[in-house]
């Protein structure tokens, strides 16, 4: 029954915590006494998979933000080091600031260069005052358009992490223009000829997301979400109360499947069980593995037709009727 | 009703206001934007308009022959979408197109009430069939594309079918070789078709992208309110950037930030004025010149190239001639 | 004896005052005296004309740049409004300031559109706030980038008025990375395929005049300076004091005389006698000639030759022996 | 001199470096740059070194092993450019060009000394013939084109030479398809070529401009110090800005904005780490790693084109040969 025993356990896990401690105990106490109390461990341990993965199936949306959310979650770094021998982090947007809620360098796949651009939240409070909790200024995505830029000349394809709650709300966001900054990563995006794939690793949270997720494919964690405004804003907005929180998550469609399933998503990359944080390498073994298969197809394609495969893409998003 | 009652029910009006109509519906921004909407007093009497701007009463009329701008306070009030295209478009030469892109229900989205419900209201409201009128007509004899958004069509969020409706003006623009103007007001994407709506962001940028790789002229009027979605796609993206004074424009809503930042902003934030001062936008432009300066703009982008390009190739009149056979 | 009252004189006017006053005094005199006063008016005239041309003609650099810093010498908005019947100023580098000592914006000269881009002064102290004394910081190099791509993209000519100390040296400028701004501009314009010409109006001052400077055709008024670094700032660090400003602007060679003969300058263009200041109008006119002149020679190349036609000009600039 | 001895007269030559050599050359920068300089203690003790970061003698071979960095506070000590070309491009590799571009005296300029005898002057106690060696070199077997200034030259300022040399080197880049490598040391602009030194700055940006349309990599190194006209031109438009731990690096100098702004400035103001806080580089780069990253940021940055463009056209060792046989 090990379980990685610093993983802090969500609502839904708790079940699962008070087995765990149950069959621990039965274990200890098996050691001195009869062999009855083996069964019993046993039967424990199968009652235990059974509970897990009935608890992990049939995990709501909500559930799913939780564990997105979770703060032991890997972030862009973690699946840098993990996914690459090499990484030459670049700084900067050349003009007044170095966002640190946006990373971006080189990393290398298969004897390939790739330009990786994501967003990075901190682990502690320091870290985070560091990276603004993910949450991405004007600065940050202008330092990533300029690595777009850098991508394009040199030829490399582009891999975008993204974890972020959303873009920086704050008052010199505004005054720098992010409006501005998004809207034009959109742009300049959907004009590029070198390949961009999309990982929505955690929160995949509205503009801010999107301003780099313009992608040829986007492909979304098990348990991440993308979503057109967090669920606790829809549900105070439309409900009108935050305990509608979980009525909204529901309505938003914002898990993995919803979106494979709207036709948004390319492709739902398996997390280990329970989530990317019970087993980081495996996820991130995971994440290259789909990685190298969507590079695979789209290093076949010449550079105008990387753009027109992306352009055609966004093209199509979008539900309406014409009668 | 008499000038004089509509002055003693002015303050029960003011009350009244504090209680406004029910929810909004976009990301965020609306509902606070929403207070300044006047609907009531207009309801209680026609003829006579008070200002939003200094409270005074105004001749219905002579408001409107003044662009709906209060002569007093210089209040520019908010307009529909098709009283932006008459003040903007030559009369008699506007021609919809795509208004038989219609908005569905993909999400099967219901709240305190279902989003289709609340499109048949929002239909009803506006008379518009969504929040973005798109076509064709001529400024001063130039012909141009033109999209004009409506507010009252759910705050102006953008779905599906705005960003298709923009797309495909987008892509006439280049296709015809047009120049292409869109009147903003919004209060960002339409929450109600999810992630299909942000999606909308990244369609419009994506056919601005080719309108400018053909070096296309886009000239975007901002107008109270744009925030969010529209603001950090295609209104931000203008080879120009005009604004109507004191018009609200940012990315977020001003409560969303006072919450995150915990202090209250400057009064003159996110105004037309606060993004000139801060390099956002290119011009503050008065609604009674706006036409002028719109299709002077036009002139100055166009000429140099026509010299070069379309000496040979027939005038505007003939395009515009050729569009309209055509429909 | 009519001189515009308001001009005030520099210090080489002297003479000159002295003597208009004279003249005055006698013509006053002279309505109520006898005839052979009138004789004494006509010879006074007569010198007062030759000492005139005698100390116009022989300005030493350093009377040049007393005149280009003349406050009422006229800045850029005073010429656009006399040489155009249109001006639509555009601002802003759109992200997050409008920086007013750089403006730009379109002009129409002879049915052509043409974006006019200059360093704009104040005439007090009020205005030198807002203008910050015509000394542009990196938001305001990046406004003028921003004008010089969209002039590119709609085929419009391009005319620089320049007339600043120089780049602001100044803490936030340095945190907004004026080198990169400066840099950037310099390479972006050597790469345009519209015609730029650009005009020395006043103090050319060193980078952060270049940075709108680098032109097909470059052209300075008669009293026009443009100089690496200012006579005080070249004699403090090489004589090691400010009295040897004289022999600093001297040894520079900053006149627009020294640059024509340099083969810098392509034309040299007349200013009102006494300096631009004395009459505007008729400098203008001179201005909307040259530039009238040098466009109509532009446009006869195509893009590509334009462009071609600038980057030799630059490639050619410098002296050195090879053995 | 024996060690004893040295810490004896510690004090005294303290004192002595307030009275610093004669005048810098270049335009505001070079005279406040200069008190760093350590030329009085070398001469007195060539076996030892004073590190000029914590002061502590240091043997100078050792210091030398070390590439002139202390063990003890990680001071980067200035090098030569001969010494930079050592320390990045592979043992006997390396082939100047342009040598023969030398410096002339267009304006026939004089200050308290003509600027031909500051030439000779400069000549003699750099040991090289301008402000910069210009070549070819392989690092770790990619061939690239490279230049390093070098800050004895009259405070590395940028003349005509200085601009045609790297206006060739980059054209020569362009031409061979080589990645360009420039590390830069300078007070700025050279005054005594007047105008001239100030057009260098466009015709390097021009020149790297056409570099830039050929997709080329330049690599920019900013060392201790580079300031002015060359900052502010060919130094930061590099695709990849490295500088070295501490190296101060701006456009004006700290005392003229001192003076301008009538404030002190914050102790780390234009250090390579201040403008990495700034956005303004892309990495600080210890030199006992500098070549191996580049190294490295040269082969990421060519290995994707090469198997792109050039699989059949043979291999940098044959263009190398190509071009040293034709030297
Ligand atoms: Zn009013
Ligand atoms: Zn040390």
């Amino acid at each position: 029954m090990k379980e990685n025993k610093e993983i802090i356990p969500l609502d839904f896990e708790k079940p699962l915590i008070a087995l765990s401690k149950q069959i621990s105990e039965l274990e200890q106490k098996t050691r001195t006494l009869q062999n009855g109390n083996k069964k019993l461990v046993e039967d424990l341990k199968l009652q235990y998979s059974k509970v897990k993965s009935e608890i992990y199936k049939e995990l709501s949306p909500l559930d799913k933000v939780k564990i997105a959310r979770h703060p032991q979650r890997p972030y862009t770094l973690d699946y840098v080091e993990k996914i690459s021998p090499v990484w030459y982090e670049l700084h900067g947007d050349r003009t007044g600031k170095d966002d640190q809620s946006i990373i971006g360098g080189l990393i290398e796949i298969d004897g390939q260069t790739v330009m990786v651009i994501g967003t990075q939240k901190g682990r502690n409070l320091k870290e985070n005052q560091k990276r603004n909790f993910g949450m991405p200024s004007p600065e940050g995505y202008r330092k990533a358009l300029r690595l777009f830029h850098h991508a394009e000349k040199f030829n490399l394809p582009i891999i975008t992490f993204i974890d972020t709650p959303g873009a920086y709300p704050g008052l010199e966001a505004e005054a720098k223009n992010q409006s501005q900054a998004i809207a034009l990563n959109l742009r300049e995006l959907s004009g590029l000829t070198v390949p961009v794939i999309s990982i929505i690793t955690g929160e995949g949270g509205s503009g801010g997301a999107l301003a780099i997720g313009v992608a040829n494919r986007i492909l979304m964690l098990e348990n991440s979400v993308y979503s057109v405004i967090s669920p606790e804003g829809c549900a105070a907005i439309l409900w009108r109360t935050k305990d509608k929180t979980q009525e909204a998550a529901n309505a938003l469609k914002i898990t993995a499947k919803d979106l494979y399933e709207l036709g948004i998503t390319d492709e739902v990359i398996p997390e280990s069980e329970g989530g990317a944080h019970y087993n980081p390498d495996e996820t991130s073994r995971n994440i290259l593995n789909a990685i190298r298969n969507h590079l695979e197809e789209l290093l076949k394609l010449t550079p105008e037709e990387v753009k027109k495969d992306r352009q055609d893409k966004i093209r199509n998003l979008g539900v309406f009727s014409t009668n | 009703m008499a000038l004089k009652d509509f002055f003693k029910n002015r303050q029960l009006k003011r009350a009244a206001k504090l209680h406004q109509k029910q929810g909004s519906a976009t990301a965020g921004n609306i509902s606070e934007l929403k207070a300044k909407s006047a609907i009531d007093d207009a309801l209680l009497c026609s003829l006579w308009t008070k200002c939003q701007g200094c409270n005074e009463l105004l001749y219905t009329s002579e408001l409107k022959k003044n662009l709906s701008v209060c002569k007093k306070c210089n209040f520019h009030h908010r307009l529909t979408a098709h009283e932006r295209i008459e003040q903007l478009i030559d009369y008699g030469t506007f021609v919809e197109i795509n208004d038989d892109v219609l908005p569905s229900d993909p999400l099967n989205f219901t709240d305190l009430k279902s989003y289709k419900e609340r499109l048949k209201d929002a239909q009803q409201l506006s008379g518009v069939s969504e929040a973005i009128i798109t076509g064709i007509g001529n400024i001063n004899n130039q012909l141009v594309s033109i999209g004009a958004m409506e507010f009252q069509f759910i705050g102006g969020s953008m779905g599906s079918v705005v960003g298709e409706r923009i797309t495909r003006l987008a892509e006439y623009s280049t296709e015809k070789k047009l120049p292409l103007i869109i009147i903003s007001s919004s209060g960002g994407a339409r929450m109600h078709e999810g992630i299909l709506s942000l999606m909308q962001m990244a369609k419009t940028a994506s056919a601005l992208k080719r309108l400018h790789e053909e070096k296309l002229l886009y000239i975007s009027i901002l107008t109270e309110p744009t925030f969010g979605g529209v603001t950090a796609s295609f209104a931000m993206l203008g080879d120009l950037i005009i604004a109507e004074p004191e018009a609200r424009i940012g990315f977020a809503g001003r409560r969303v930030i006072e919450e995150t930042i915990r202090q209250k902003l400057p009064k003159d934030f996110q105004t037309a004025e606060y993004l000139m001062e801060n390099g956002q936008i290119d011009m503050v432009i008065q609604r009674q010149t706006l036409k002028q300066i719109v299709s002077d703009l036009i002139r100055l982008h166009t000429q140099n190239i026509k010299k070069k390009r379309f000496s040979n190739n027939g005038s505007d009149k003939t395009i515009f001639e050729k569009i309209l056979a055509r429909l």
